[in-house]
C-alpha cells in the first residue's frame, strides 16, 4: 500500500510543480535553461552548477528581477535532469528551444551529453547560446557554424592556460616524474592527450594509468605504480575517487600529489600522510570567505539558501562558476539593450571581464578566462595559496 | 526385424539399472515390457529414446545404430517415447500441444522449404495440420476438451494427451511408459482401443507397464525384466504362468 | 617484484572477501528462496550509508555503529522480504525484475537524503602492518578477520544447528522438507534478513575503507554474483573461494594486465568455470 | 488485420507539429525495435538474455565503421552491422546453448560477454576512440519520390524510417512467432524436455531465436546511432539491457508488439512527469516492482484477454 500512496504524492508533486510552470509564464520572464546530469555517476559538477543557479535566479527575483530597456523582467530557470543520457538531453534541449523558446542555456559538462545534442544544436546555431563546461566543448569554438557555443570554463593548455601554469610550477620544483592515474573516460583522454603534451614541453617524464569508474580499490595499480618511483601522483578527477586514491596512495608510500581538477577534501583529510598535494582551485573558498566580502556573502546566502552548511569540498565545483554566469548574463543583456538578441547578447558577453565572485572574461573564441588559485598543501595541513590571474 | 536390443547395460554409479538385456521388435507387433516397479522398464525406454546412453551393449533401428544419437535425432528417425507421468505444455491449449507435435509432421513434408514458409509469399506449408490434429484428438477421444488449457485435464486426459502428442509425430515404434497406471476403468478401456487402433494402423507398440492383467490382453509377446535383466520371454499368457515371473512378483516361497 | 605479487595476493585476499560476504548473501537467498536477489548490492550500500552516519553524524563508536547498522539492514530486508520477495519465490526472473526496481527505489531515496556528495567516514584504524616488503593497510586486516569469521560461523551454523540443517534440507528438496515439518515460510524470511544483515556489514565494514556514494551496490552485486555462480551456486564455502579468485585475479591480474581491463578478469574466469564446469567449480562432479 | 493499427501513426506527424513529441516518438520506435526483438528471445523463448545492450551498441559501431574504413553506404553498412552481430551472436549462443546454460547462468554469461566486448570497445582507443566516443560526420541517405536520393535529415524524415522500421519488425517477428517456429519457441519455453522427445531440435531453435532477436537489435543500434549521430561505450551498459527487459514487460511478454507499449511509457515518462530526479528514479523503480506484482501480464495484458503464444 505505501507503494501507492508513495505514487499519489508523485502524482501530485508533478501537478504542482506544472501548475508551477504556468504561473512563471505570466509576467514578463527570460527563460534560461540548463542541461546538465543531476543524477547519475558523473552528476557532481552538472548537481552543483544547478544550486548555483537557483541561487542566482532566486535572488535576482526577489530583488525585483532586472532592467532592459525601461523594461523589467524576472529569470525562469528551467532546468532538467539529463540523468548522463543524450537521449532524454535531446529531447530537453528541444523541448527548451521549441517549446519554451529558451535563448540561454548553460551546460553541459559531460562530453557525451554535448556530443549527443550537438547535432541539433547546431541546427539552431545563431538562435540561442549553449554555455558548456564539456571540454569537447574547446575543440569546436570559433568553428564556422558554431556561433551558438561558448565555454565556461578555463582551458587547461595554450599560454594562458592554468595547466601550462601548473606543469611549469612543477618544472621549477625539479620534478623529474608523475604518474598520470586517471579515470578510463571522455574526460580522462582529454586530460592525458593535453598533460602529455604539457610534461613533453616541459622535459618531464610521464606515465598513464588507467582505471574503470567506479572502482574503489586501487592499491593494486598504485602498488604497480609505487615500484615506478615517480615524485608526484597525477590522480584524476572527481572526490568520489580522489579521496580513495590518496588514501590508498599514502598508505603505499606515495604521498606527493598534483591535480587539475577535485577539491582539498582528500588532501585535508590525509594531511598526516601526505607530504605534498597541489591542486588547482578555482577558488580556495576557505580562504577568499575571509578576504573577500562578496565571497562571504555568496556562502552565507548558500547556507540561508540551501539551510545547509556550505561544501566547500566541492568549492571547485560551485566555482564552475554557474552563479556568477547567471549575473554575467543579465548583465550582458543590459549592455547589450536586448534580452532576445542572442548575437548582440554574446558580442556583449565578450566584450567585458565580469567583477563577481571570480573575474571572468571571454576570449574572442567564446572561451571563458577567469582568476584562479594553485593551492598547495604540505604535511600536517599547512596551506599555501597562489592566485593567478592569467591574461 | 525393426529395432535390435543387444546386450544393452546401464549402469548409474554402483546400481545396474538395465544389465546384458537382448530382444528384437518387428514391425507391426505389440511388446509387452513388464516387471515390477523398479525393475528397469522406464531405464530402459530412457535408453532407447536416448535420454540416457547406455553404459555397453548396442541398439540396431533398421540396421543403423542408435547409440550416440540425441533424443531428437531418435524421434525424429520414427522412435517417440511418452512419459509415465505425463509432460505438457501446460498453458497451451489441448490443440495447441498437439500443434507443436506436429513438427517432425510438417519437418518431413517440407524439409528446408518449411523456411520458406516464414515469408509472406508463401502459404503456409502445414495447411492441413488442423485437420490433421483434429483426427489425432478424435483418435484419442480428446475432441471433446480441443480447446481448454493441457493443465485443466483430468490425469487420464493428460495421459492421454502424452499419447496423442506422440502420435502426432507420426511415430514407426511408439514407447509407451506405464500409459495403464492411474487410470480409470472407462479410461482403460479407451486407452486400450486406442492402442489397438493404432497397431491397425501399422504402428509398432512397445508398451511397459507393471499392470499384467491389462498388459496381458494387448501385447503380442510379453518380455519380463526384473533387477534390469530378462527372467522371460514369450506369449503374454506362457510367460504370466512362467515361476521365475510368479517369483519375482509375489517373492519367494509363495508358488 | 615478487613482493609485488604476495602484497597484491594478500590484498585480493581481502577485497575478495567483501566480494564474499555478498556472494554468500546470493547463494543463501538462491538457495531458499530460489530468486537472485541484486537488491543485496544496495543493502550493502545502506549498510555503509548508516555507519557512517551513526558515526560521523550521531557519534557513536564505530564499533557499536556496527551492529546496529547490520541490525537495521536486517530489518530492512526482512520489511521487503515480507511485502516484495514473498510475492516471487522460486521465480526467477520476476524475483531479478523487482530487485532491479528495488535497486532505483532505495537508490532514489538514498540521493533524496544524502546527494551523490562522496562520503567519508573519518579513519577507524589509520597506519599499515609491514609484513617484511608487503604494507597492509590495519583496517583491512580487520575487516578480514571479522569477515573471515562470519563465513565460517554462517558455515558451522548451516552444518550444526537443526535451523542451519533445516534450511540445508529445504534447499534439497521442498516438498520433503515441509513434511519434515520445517515452516517455509518463516525459513525463508529468517535467510533472507540473514542475507541482508551480511551484506549490511559487508556494508559497515566498507564504510572505514572507502568513500561511499549511491553507486557502489552495483558494481559489488555483480562481483558477488560472479563469485557465487563462479563457485557453483548454493555451496557457502565456495562463495567464499569464488570472492577471493575474483578479488586475486583482479588484483595480481593488474600488475601484469592494462589496469583498465581489471573487471575482465573475473568475467573472463567465470565464463571459463561455467563452460568447463556448468555447476560450478567447487559443485560436485 | 492487427497490422491496420499501424496506419494511423503515419498520419500523426501530418496532425502533430510538436517537435518534441514526435522525438519522443521517434525513440520509442527506435527502442521499441529493440525491447520487440528482446522479447522474441525473453518472452516467446523464455531466455534472458543480457546481450541485447551489446549487439546494439557492437551493430552502432560496426556500421559507422564500416562506411568510414570501407567507404560504403549507410545501408550496406547498416548491412555489415547486422552480419557481424549475426556472427557474434552465433558465436555466442552456440557456446551458451551447446553448454545447456539455463536461466541465471545463461543471463550471467550473456552479460559477461557483453561486459567482455564493451571493455574492448572502450579501451581500443586508435579503432573505436575508446570513451570519447565517435560523433558521426555521415549521415543515412533516403530515395524519395520527386526528391531523389537525399540524405535523412529532420524530425518528419527520421519519423517515418523509424515508424517504417518498427513495424518492419514487428511483422517480421509476428511471421516467426505465429509460425511452426514459434510453435518451437514455445515449446522450449514451457517444456524443452518434452520438446526433445518430440524431435524439436532444442538447440538449434534456441540459437534461431537468440540471433533472430539480436538481429533486431542490430537494426535499432544501427538507426539509432545515427539519429544521435554519436555513439559511446555506454552503449552497451547494463543499465541499456536493465531498460530494455523493464519495456518488455511493462508492455507485457505475450504479444509481439507489445513491448512497443512499454517502449513508449519508459521514453516519455520522464518529460511527462516534471519531478526532480531522485523521484523520477522512485518512479522507474516502482514501475518494475509493481508491473511485476500487479500486472504480470504488463499494460496490454491487462487490455487484451490472453491468446496462447503457439
Amino acid at each position: 500500500m505505501k507503494l501507492a500512496t508513495a505514487i499519489i504524492e508523485s502524482a501530485m508533486v508533478s501537478i504542482v510543480s506544472v501548475a508551477w510552470f504556468a504561473t512563471a509564464h505570466a509576467q514578463d520572464v527570460v527563460k534560461i535553461g540548463e542541461i546538465e546530469a543531476q543524477t547519475g555517476p558523473l552528476n557532481t559538477y552538472g548537481w552543483m552548477s544547478s544550486q548555483g543557479m537557483r541561487m542566482a535566479v532566486d535572488e535576482i527575483n526577489k530583488a525585483g528581477g532586472f532592467q532592459v530597456g525601461g523594461k523589467t523582467y524576472k529569470l525562469d530557470l528551467i532546468n532538467p535532469d539529463t540523468q548522463g543520457n543524450p537521449q532524454q538531453a535531446l529531447i530537453q534541449l528541444k523541448k527548451m528551444l521549441e517549446e519554451d523558446k529558451v535563448k540561454y542555456v548553460f551546460g553541459p559538462f559531460l562530453t557525451n551529453i554535448f556530443k549527443g545534442i550537438e547535432g541539433y544544436a547546431k541546427q539552431h546555431n545563431g538562435q540561442f547560446l549553449l554555455m558548456g563546461g564539456a571540454t569537447q566543448i574547446h575543440y569546436e569554438l570559433g568553428k564556422p557554424g558554431n556561433d551558438y557555443l561558448m565555454r565556461t570554463w578555463n582551458w587547461d593548455a595554450g599560454p594562458s592556460g592554468f595547466g601550462t601554469l601548473m606543469v611549469e610550477d612543477l618544472r621549477k620544483k625539479g620534478v623529474k616524474k608523475v604518474a598520470m592515474l586517471m579515470q578510463n573516460d571522455a574526460f580522462g583522454h582529454v586530460a592525458a592527450d593535453i598533460y602529455r603534451e604539457a610534461f613533453k614541453n616541459a622535459g618531464i617524464a610521464f606515465e598513464e594509468n588507467w582505471f574503470e569508474p567506479g572502482t574503489k580499490d586501487y592499491s593494486a595499480v598504485l602498488a604497480k605504480i609505487g615500484a615506478g618511483k615517480p615524485d608526484y601522483l597525477f590522480p584524476g578527477y572527481t572526490d568520489a575517487v580522489l579521496y580513495d586514491i590518496v588514501q590508498q596512495a599514502t598508505q603505499l608510500g606515495l604521498t606527493k600529489f598534483w591535480l587539475v581538477r577535485g577539491s582539498l577534501g582528500p588532501a585535508l583529510k590525509n594531511k598526516d600522510y601526505i607530504d605534498d598535494y597541489i591542486a588547482y582551485i578555482p577558488k580556495y573558498f576557505e580562504e577568499a570567505e575571509k578576504s573577500e566580502p562578496k565571497v562571504a556573502k555568496f556562502v552565507a546566502a548558500y547556507k540561508a539558501f540551501y539551510k545547509k552548511d556550505f561544501p566547500y569540498d566541492q568549492a571547485p565545483l560551485c566555482s564552475s562558476s554557474c552563479y556568477d554566469h547567471v549575473y554575467m548574463l543579465v548583465d550582458a543583456m543590459k549592455r547589450a539593450g536586448t534580452v532576445d538578441d542572442v548575437a548582440k547578447v554574446k558580442a556583449a558577453l565578450e566584450g567585458f571581464t565580469y567583477d563577481g565572485l571570480w573575474k571572468i572574461r571571454y576570449d574572442n573564441t567564446g572561451e571563458e578566462i577567469f582568476n584562479f588559485d594553485i593551492v598547495d598543501v604540505q604535511k600536517g595541513g599547512k596551506i599555501s595559496v597562489t592566485h593567478e590571474q592569467p591574461r | 526385424m525393426l529395432l535390435e536390443v543387444r546386450h544393452l547395460t546401464k549402469r548409474f554409479g554402483g546400481l545396474t539399472a538395465v544389465s546384458d538385456l537382448s530382444f528384437g521388435l518387428d514391425a507391426g507387433e505389440i511388446i509387452g515390457v513388464f516387471g515390477p516397479n523398479g525393475s528397469g522398464k522406464t531405464t530402459l525406454l530412457n535408453l532407447i529414446s536416448g535420454v540416457y546412453t547406455p553404459t555397453a551393449g548396442e541398439l540396431v533401428w533398421k540396421d543403423e545404430a542408435l547409440v550416440g544419437r540425441k533424443p531428437h535425432e531418435i524421434a525424429a528417425a520414427g522412435i517417440v517415447k511418452t512419459f509415465q507421468n505425463p509432460q505438457l505444455f501446460g498453458e497451451l491449449s489441448v490443440f495447441e500441444n498437439v500443434a507443436i507435435a506436429g513438427h517432425l509432421r510438417l519437418k518431413r513434408q517440407a524439409g528446408w522449404r518449411r523456411v520458406a514458409t516464414l515469408f509472406p509469399v508463401r502459404a503456409n506449408a502445414d495447411d492441413d495440420l488442423a485437420s490433421r490434429i483434429d483426427h489425432v484428438l478424435r483418435l484419442c477421444r480428446l475432441d471433446a476438451f480441443r480447446d481448454v488449457p493441457a493443465a485443466s485435464l483430468s490425469y487420464g486426459g493428460e495421459k492421454m494427451l502424452g499419447v496423442a502428442l506422440a502420435l502426432m509425430c507420426e511415430p514407426v515404434l511408439l514407447l509407451l511408459d506405464e500409459p495403464g497406471s492411474g487410470l480409470g476403468h472407462d479410461e482403460l478401456r479407451n486407452l486400450d482401443e486406442v492402442l489397438r487402433d493404432l497397431r491397425a494402423h501399422g504402428t509398432t507398440l512397445c508398451v511397459i507397464d507393471h499392470r499384467v492383467g491389462f498388459l496381458g490382453k494387448l501385447a503380442d509377446r510379453a518380455i519380463v525384466i526384473h533387477h534390469g535383466a530378462k527372467i522371460a520371454e514369450g506369449r503374454p499368457d506362457d510367460v504370466l504362468r512362467d515361476r521365475a515371473v510368479i517369483e519375482a512378483y509375489l517373492g519367494r516361497g509363495d508358488a | 617484484m615478487l613482493q609485488l605479487v604476495v602484497g597484491q595476493l594478500l590484498n585480493g585476499v581481502i577485497v575478495g572477501t567483501l566480494y564474499a560476504i555478498i556472494a554468500l548473501g546470493v547463494t543463501l537467498t538462491f538457495g531458499i528462496t530460489g530468486i537472485v536477489n541484486f537488491a543485496l548490492g544496495v543493502f550493502m550500500m545502506l549498510g555503509a550509508y548508516v555507519t557512517w552516519y551513526l558515526t560521523d553524524g550521531i557519534g557513536i563508536a564505530y564499533p557499536l555503529a556496527v551492529p546496529l547498522a547490520v541490525a537495521c539492514i536486517a530489518l530492512i530486508g526482512l520489511a521487503v522480504d515480507q511485502s516484495l520477495f514473498r510475492f516471487t519465490r522460486n521465480n526467477l526472473i520476476n524475483g531479478l525484475i523487482v530487485s532491479i526496481g528495488l535497486i532505483s527505489v532505495i537508490v532514489a531515496i538514498v540521493l533524496m537524503i544524502w546527494t551523490t556528495t562522496p562520503q567519508n567516514m573519518h579513519y577507524v584504524l589509520p597506519g599499515v602492518l609491514r609484513l617484511g616488503g608487503v604494507v597492509v593497510p590495519k583496517m583491512k586486516a580487520v575487516v578480514f578477520v571479522v569477515l573471515l569469521l562470519v563465513i565460517l560461523f554462517t558455515y558451522g551454523a548451516l552444518t550444526r544447528t537443526w535451523a542451519g540443517r533445516a534450511a540445508y534440507a529445504y534447499a534439497q528438496n521442498a516438498e520433503a522438507a515441509a513434511l519434515m515439518g520445517i515452516r517455509t515460510g518463516v525459513l525463508q524470511a529468517g535467510v533472507a534478513a540473514y542475507s541482508a544483515a551480511l551484506a549490511g556489514l559487508g556494508g559497515a565494514l566498507y564504510a572505514s575503507l572507502y568513500s561511499i556514494t549511491p553507486e557502489i551496490g552495483s558494481s559489488y552485486i555483480l562481483k558477488g554474483v560472479e563469485a557465487a555462480i563462479l563457485a557453483g551456486i548454493g555451496s557457502v564455502m565456495g562463495s567464499f573461494a569464488g570472492g577471493i579468485i575474483i578479488g586475486v585475479a583482479e588484483g595480481v591480474g593488474s600488475i601484469f594486465l592494462p589496469s583498465a581491463y581489471n573487471d575482465a578478469y573475473g568475467l573472463v574466469f567465470l565464463v571459463l568455470i561455467l563452460l568447463l564446469r556448468p555447476a560450478g567449480l567447487f559443485a560436485p562432479r | 488485420m492487427k497490422f491496420l493499427l499501424a496506419i494511423p501513426l503515419f498520419f500523426v506527424p501530418l496532425a502533430v507539429h510538436d517537435n518534441v513529441v514526435l522525438t519522443i516518438l521517434i525513440f520509442t520506435y527506435l527502442v521499441g525495435i529493440l525491447a520487440v526483438s528482446f522479447n522474441l528471445i525473453f518472452g516467446f523463448t523464455g531466455q534472458l538474455s543480457l546481450f541485447h545492450a551489446a549487439a546494439f551498441g557492437l551493430s552502432a559501431y560496426a556500421t559507422y565503421l564500416s562506411m568510414v574504413h570501407l567507404g560504403v553506404s549507410f545501408w550496406v553498412g547498416a548491412l555489415i552491422g547486422v552480419l557481424f552481430v549475426t556472427l557474434i551472436s552465433i558465436a555466442i549462443g552456440a557456446i551458451c546453448f551447446r553448454f545447456k546454460l539455463r536461466e541465471l547462468y545463461f543471463a550471467i554469461v550473456t552479460l559477461a560477454f557483453s561486459e567482455l566486448i564493451r571493455l574492448v570497445i572502450l579501451n581500443w582507443n586508435s579503432f573505436t576512440n575508446g570513451s570519447l566516443g565517435i560523433n558521426f560526420t555521415l549521415t543515412p541517405t533516403l530515395w524519395v519520390p520527386g526528391r531523389g536520393v537525399i540524405p535523412v535529415a529532420g524530425t518528419i524524415m527520421w519519423y517515418y524510417l523509424s515508424l517504417a522500421a518498427v513495424v518492419a519488425a514487428v511483422f517480421a517477428y509476428s511471421r516467426i512467432v505465429h509460425s511452426w517456429m514459434g510453435r518451437c519457441f514455445a515449446s522450449i519455453r514451457l517444456n524443452d524436455a518434452l520438446a526433445d522427445t518430440l524431435g524439436i531440435n532444442v538447440f538449434r531453435y534456441k540459437l534461431v531465436s537468440f540471433v533472430a532477436g539480436n538481429i533486431g537489435a542490430a537494426v535499432a543500434g544501427s538507426l539509432y546511432s545515427f539519429y544521435i549521430s554519436y555513439i559511446d561505450p555506454n552503449y552497451f551498459s547494463l543499465d541499456q539491457s536493465l531498460a530494455i527487459i523493464a519495456m518488455a514487460l511493462l508492455g507485457g511478454r505475450e504479444f509481439v508488439a507489445a513491448p512497443i507499449v512499454g517502449a513508449l511509457v519508459l521514453t516519455a515518462l520522464p518529460h511527462v512527469i516534471n519531478v526532480n530526479a531522485e523521484a523520477r528514479l522512485l518512479i522507474y523503480g516502482l514501475i518494475l516492482i509493481l508491473t511485476i506484482l500487479l500486472m504480470p501480464r504488463g499494460i496490454v495484458g491487462l487490455l487484451v484477454r490472453r491468446r496462447h503464444a503457439a
